[in-house]
């Protein structure tokens, strides 16, 4: 049975990726998971420098999902390089760097830090709707995503993959755009901007009032966008949102992911990524699949 | 599939029964978990019903070694926990931990235990665990729990809102009234009950414990989700820690209360 | 207890409506349900002439929802006129019409027949997800938007309401500019765009591929967009999108919506729309709160 | 609220046990439907589970008026079904009907009803009530079932694909091979199989009665989701009708399988 997936030159061992930010930067999973087990991970959002991220309550339940505004809090990228870079080194796994950014220049910072540091892929975030400065800003409209993806890819070394916000109303055209401008690969998608109100205090449940909506909930939204998405761009494309078992990642796949990624499943369990890769084999098994490949975009 | 990894653990609710108006004491056989169990640590426990994905952290309220029981006890605060308490016993849960740091224990001494509601359960495994003198102030809106448990090992004194039983107020009036201003201060209980607490032993120039809550993503580390402010020399004089694997105990000092 | 709400110069008796689509024209719920005692029914939509909608399967499930591709069949404004009228009018309750159409012509048509009709108000369907031929367009766009409002405020006698589509990058331009065209208030939101892959028999679920969500699992997305809107406009809101509870109607309520509307539940629980007044009623009674107003945009 | 208004009924599950491999029967005490029950009728079963909302509609197996026992057979087809042949007798259930319109019984004559696999149970009522001369003509991938239950009101052909049991084939190859082209048909069983007895009655020069499945949103017509293609007289030449109050019971005749 063959498994691996090759983006953008990079061989990934299997499709099974991690959902930036669900992960951070795998140490807490080590008890849980073999990480060389995993096709990537990739890491929480890394910045120019520290970010503090947003205050407390950070998170909500939601029917099906949760909202989260962590707001990136990060430790930068040269405490990046120096500790987490040579900890995931020690697994057999691709390194896959979520590029946090309030602008162009910050975005270029980090990837520019990075040219020297031993990661595979980066992937940058222009689509976190937990950053008020821009950060989203880049990620709704086509012509902004094509400049910043542009901007970056120039000043990066690794392949770059930009991951799109699905608060839009034609993912489509952003996904050519970026496609346009230079991305080795698309993922998708990020978290729906929602809310949630807490009667009984009168008040909005997070601190930061909004944030990113995840988790099963969502799947049908991401699901549709990697499949419209897909039909119209040649990039390969990571498929995430509300993947929690081997099914759902096939679904993704048959829409057009060529890899996933699980985000807010490794939350819940932290033996996700294990479970989700063993349902895709078990998948394949059953039907006698024999290259992971000929599931990506069967579905007309 | 890899058996030597750690894994949501499926067990037996042992019992699950009401100890006071809206509070649960739940048992469960969890020879991991008791093993490996400090005061102060807690455990994720998982629903059923799909809808709702994330964990319901709680206390370790006592781990007994010889039978391998753990012991939880909690309040009904919302649907989560409502439906937790409708779990019958022979039913199985799923449940994770234990999680975070737990109390720093100091041999001998005296110590002083404050809580309040369900910020009691911690303290019984810790009154068992330490040696020396040791005193527990519990408050208690009203109805009160886990006094009789914590009679074994300790002094108690109880304050509750309404004055039912016990002292007419709160913890720190208690502490004031009693004079307990000497040892070691452990603490759970309500933010205004830690506020005020923090201010207390500044005052009273103790070092204390306290053991905080925050909303979870996932209970041990890997969302960032669930942190508190901390003092630190940075350029903003404050960052976050994370309650789950940072806390949920921290020096008072370094605590700032939003 | 002052629950009764007034928009437009109508007045409901409460603020508990029914979501279009998800309760025909009544007549399955008056078994269940009294319909003296809602607010108003939101009927199905309604079209110029009768329409057969899409191909089977047209429902499917989703976590903590479900997509629907059912294309707004429905047996014409003639026959709508005809039957349905003097059915609902049996009972004390508001009729609001959803109005579907392909062009501003057909809309037209459907409002100029009601003209005579004993309805109380007018929803324009600008959001439907299922119709290929201009329903979306018209929901997505700022100022597609503000055209078919503008001719469609013109040709209609009752007060008009227009629901908008949660498909977009920013809500609160589109709801400005419903504003700006004359509205007399936004029912908000429609349906997110999703799908579904049946991954062993390798295609989609529904027939028409894609659906709209429904149901808990949207209910932040809904929540988060009223208040975006409402801080902006000054029109009365109805917020509907995954309201199972009294607290979650009391949530739209404390966002910013004058009103609500119960949608998908009224298909998992008949009885749903009068769970969710009692709860409302309820959470009036524990707080003591007199005036449903008093908890009308309470958010920050 | 209003007690005079129909409502989901919670009830206690009597028992839920499998009968064959994957298939499982449930008993429940529900007046209300025992009552109003008519033959082909189905009711809504709802999950605990809040994540999964819409109803399974499962078709009514059997009534008894004496002990208001209704008795449902269905199979574990996916999540939702599995889930609930996990649910223990004692626990309890929500459920709600009957919905739909049911067979329409004919007075003597012959009866000639056709089931496959699920599509059996609607088939054991539907016997029970009938008189006259019932022929049963009942086909399943391998293991059988209800076949005793039938046999009581009725003589039983048995087919299997897998040839197991009774005819190696299906259902039209028993109705064939034992020549019987005669009396009332009654059917129900999936797709495939209602699509070639249509052929089957056309050509037999028969009246049919075919009990449609489709996916449904709410199970009592406000969702317009479950529709079945029907010929009609207006220009597109067919029309859309809702399997669960116009049938599911459909002349064989109107019905356009795609
Ligand atoms: C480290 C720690 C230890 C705890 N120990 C105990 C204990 O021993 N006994 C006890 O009764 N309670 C304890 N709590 C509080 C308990 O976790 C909450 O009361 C419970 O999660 C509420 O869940 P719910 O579904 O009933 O409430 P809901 O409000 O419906 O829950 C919605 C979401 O908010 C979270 N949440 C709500 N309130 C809290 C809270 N106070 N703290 C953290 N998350 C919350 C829930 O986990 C859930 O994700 C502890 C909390 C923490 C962080
Ligand atoms: C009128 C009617 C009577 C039925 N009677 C019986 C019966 O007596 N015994 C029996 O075993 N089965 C019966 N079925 C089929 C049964 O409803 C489905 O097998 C069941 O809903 C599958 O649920 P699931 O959660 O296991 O599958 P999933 O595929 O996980 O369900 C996902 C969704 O699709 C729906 N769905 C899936 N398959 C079907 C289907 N074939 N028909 C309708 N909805 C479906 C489910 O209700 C659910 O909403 C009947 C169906 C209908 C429409
Ligand atoms: C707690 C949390 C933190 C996240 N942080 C990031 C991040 O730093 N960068 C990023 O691109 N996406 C981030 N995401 C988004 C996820 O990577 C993912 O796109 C999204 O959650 C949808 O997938 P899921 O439903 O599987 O979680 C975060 C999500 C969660 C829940
Ligand atoms: C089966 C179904 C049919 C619908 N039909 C219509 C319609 O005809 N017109 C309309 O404006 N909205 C329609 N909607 C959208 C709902 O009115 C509502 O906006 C949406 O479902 C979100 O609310 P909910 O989560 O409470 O269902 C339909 C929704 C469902 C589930
Ligand atoms: S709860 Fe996830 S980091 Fe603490
Ligand atoms: S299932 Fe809703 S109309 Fe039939």
């Amino acid at each position: 049975m063959k498994l691996s997936v090759s983006i953008a030159g990079v061989e990934f061992k299997n499709p099974v990726f991690t959902g930036s930010g669900t992960f951070n930067s795998g140490r807490e999973f080590v008890e849980f998971v073999d990480l060389s087990k995993i096709g990537a991970v990739v890491v929480k959002g890394v910045a120019n420098k520290p970010w503090l991220g947003n205050p407390s309550p950070r998170i909500a339940e939601t029917y099906g999902g949760m909202l989260n505004s962590v707001g990136l809090q990060n430790l930068g990228v040269d405490h990046f390089i120096k500790e987490d870079v040579p900890f995931l080194r020690r697994y057999d796994t691709k390194i896959v760097v979520n590029l946090a950014g309030k602008t162009i220049e910050e975005y270029c910072e980090v990837a520019d830090k990075l040219r020297y540091a031993d990661v595979d892929m980066l992937e940058l975030n222009i689509s976190c709707p937990n950053v008020k400065e821009g950060g989203v800003a880049f990620g709704v409209n086509a012509e902004m995503a094509a400049l910043v993806t542009r901007e970056v890819k120039a000043c990066s070394k690794q392949p770059l993959l930009v991951k799109l916000s699905p608060n839009v109303t034609d993912i489509v055209s952003i996904a050519k755009a970026v496609e346009a401008a230079g991305a080795d690969g698309l993922t998708m998608i990020n978290t729906l901007i929602g809310m949630k109100i807490d009667v009984h205090k009168r008040k909005p449940v997070l601190a930061n009032k909004m944030g990113g909506l995840s988790g099963p909930a969502i799947k049908p939204v991401g699901i549709r966008m990697v499949y419209q998405a897909a039909k119209e761009v040649g990039i390969p494309i990571i498929g995430l949102g509300g993947i929690m078992t081997g099914e759902d990642a096939i679904e993704y796949l048959m829409a057009g992911a060529s890899a996933i990624a699980v985000g807010t499943a490794n939350l819940v369990n932290p033996s996700a990524t294990m479970e989700v890769l063993q349902g895709i084999i078990d998948y394949m098994n059953l039907y006698g699949v024999t290259d992971i490949k000929d599931l990506v975009g069967v579905i007309a | 599939m890899c058996n030597h990894y750690k894994e949501k653990i499926t067990t037996k609710i042992l019992s699950n029964k009401t100890i006071a108006d809206n509070v649960y004491e739940m048992q469960l056989t969890v020879p991991s978990i008791v093993k490996e169990a400090r005061a102060g640590q807690f455990v994720n426990l998982y629903l059923k019903d799909e809808s709702k994905l994330l964990p319901r952290p709680i206390s370790i309220c006592e781990v007994d070694i010889q039978t391998n029981i753990l012991t939880l006890v909690y309040a009904v605060f919302g649907e989560g926990t409502r439906i937790i308490s409708g779990y019958m016993a022979g039913s199985d849960i799923q449940i994770m931990g234990p999680f975070g740091n737990g109390y720093e224990l100091t041999e001998g001494g005296t110590h002083l235990l404050v809580g309040g509601g369900v910020g009691t359960p911690p303290l019984v495994e810790l009154a068992k665990r330490l040696s020396g003198e040791i005193i527990v102030v519990v408050g208690f809106k009203s109805e009160t729990y886990l006094v009789e448990e914590l009679k074994k090992y300790a002094t108690v004194y109880v304050a509750t809102d309404d004055g039912s039983t016990g002292f007419h107020g709160t913890v720190v009036d208690v502490l004031d009234a009693h004079n307990l201003r000497t040892g070691k201060v452990y603490a759970c209980g309500p933010k205004p009950m830690l506020k005020a607490l923090q201010n207390w032993v500044e005052e009273s120039q103790l070092e204390a414990q306290l053991s905080l809550e925050e909303r979870m993503g996932c209970g041990f580390g890997a969302c960032v989700g669930c942190v508190v402010k901390v003092i630190s020399d940075n350029e903003a004089g404050y960052d976050y820690k994370k309650v789950c694997v940072d806390g949920p105990v921290f020096n008072s000092k370094e605590v700032i209360f939003s």
